[in-house]
């Protein structure tokens, strides 16, 4: 199965991509989808302050992840 | 005009204010964030904000919905610009209706903290001597738990 | 524009906000006063405002000193339409812009209170069934002295 | 000498006029003013609770009142 995942900020800056794809075997949290994520693009910092989503709603580190799902890393905003 | 709105265009303060003129309204707040040029020592050159576009029109008109829990009768409007930025450029323009002044007041003030908490938007600083991806205003919140606080249904 | 005004014309918002803009301010908090129609069982059907318009002029401006004197980096600008208003119609509009949004917000609510305790506007509601000089609106302040706290020289 | 009243709202209303000029032969206090006022104008229900101004600046009702003055009742405002 295939997660979306999409990257802001400096988060995009360090991945230099806002978007990866990963291909799973199982459904999976979002704390795992962090590890895998690292071990594709490498470590970056800050993502463990990073607010997180899936389909456009916030959920917890420990939020499910399914098939087709997009996975949002959000450092902390500064809109406004 | 869409009530809730993230925009590469400039704003119009009028447009986001004719959104909640009624005929029951007798306060309108207004709050409008300017692009400051002197951050203490520092001095903005221009600034780039970036969006999670469709999530943040929904985190918008969340808290529009969080202000009319808390005054019923508020009418709320928000636009957010987001690309490049000049000195004075409007970033964000809140207007909130409500039959009385206090609770306009309120609920403009309102907005703005909710949005600086909750709306997935970023601000790079681009100062005379370099740039800098802008956290959360503070500089020093975390969320152990992967989100802000009350967003998770 | 001139910064503190009672004019006969209808208020356009972006004037008054436009006279505020600075490059070091990060925020302009504005207020605007609507005609409302209902008021408790009370329905208006427009209203009409009165003002001994120099001594007004020289009062809204005073209120402007004192936002100055306790928010030192603000910039204020205030308009107050007079004559007949519909249901609606901007009766008031006043901008503060200041570096940090806290204090805009501060600025602009003390200057609405001010307007309502120290400015000779008169606003005679017409009701469906009568008319009445509306007294200041609390409806219960008297000054025996003569004048409101803090305007005699 | 001449002392210019203006009168407003209800005031201006009862006394069916915003402007009158009284003749006096010496320098008085603003309360002396309100005093003539009424016995020229009839009584003027409200006026003890209005402000009071010379020449566009908020006095107290023993402010002294010179000629050519103008002594302005303001009744409680109701602006914004």
């Amino acid at each position: 199965m295939m997660i979306n995942i999409l990257l802001f900020a400096n988060l995009a800056q360090q991945a230099e991509t806002e978007k990866v794809s990963i291909e799973v075997n199982s459904a999976l949290s979002v704390k795992e989808v962090r590890t895998l994520l690292q071990q594709k693009v490498g470590k970056l910092t800050g993502i463990e302050n990073a607010l997180l989503a899936v389909n456009e709603e916030y959920v917890e580190l420990t939020g499910q992840v399914k098939d087709g799902d997009t996975v949002a890393f959000i450092p902390p905003v500064s809109g406004g | 005009m869409k009530k809730y709105k993230i925009t590469t265009e400039p704003i119009n303060n009028q447009d986001v204010i004719d959104s909640v003129v009624h005929q029951n309204a007798g306060a309108i707040s207004v709050f409008i964030g300017t692009v400051r040029e002197m951050t203490g020592q520092k001095q903005t050159k221009f600034l780039h904000y970036e969006a999670y576009v469709p999530m943040a029109e929904k985190q918008l008109e969340r808290i529009g919905m969080e202000i009319q829990e808390k005054w019923p009768s508020a009418i709320t409007a928000i636009s957010h610009r987001i690309g490049t930025l000049q000195i004075s450029d409007i970033a964000v323009a809140i207007a909130v209706s409500t039959p009385h002044r206090q609770d306009a007041f309120e609920a403009s003030r309102y907005a703005i903290e909710r949005i600086k908490e909750i709306v997935p938007i970023w601000k790079k600083e681009h100062y005379t001597d370099g740039e800098e991806w802008i956290g959360n205003q503070q500089g020093t919140k975390t969320y152990p738990a992967g989100h802000p606080e009350e967003v998770v249904k």
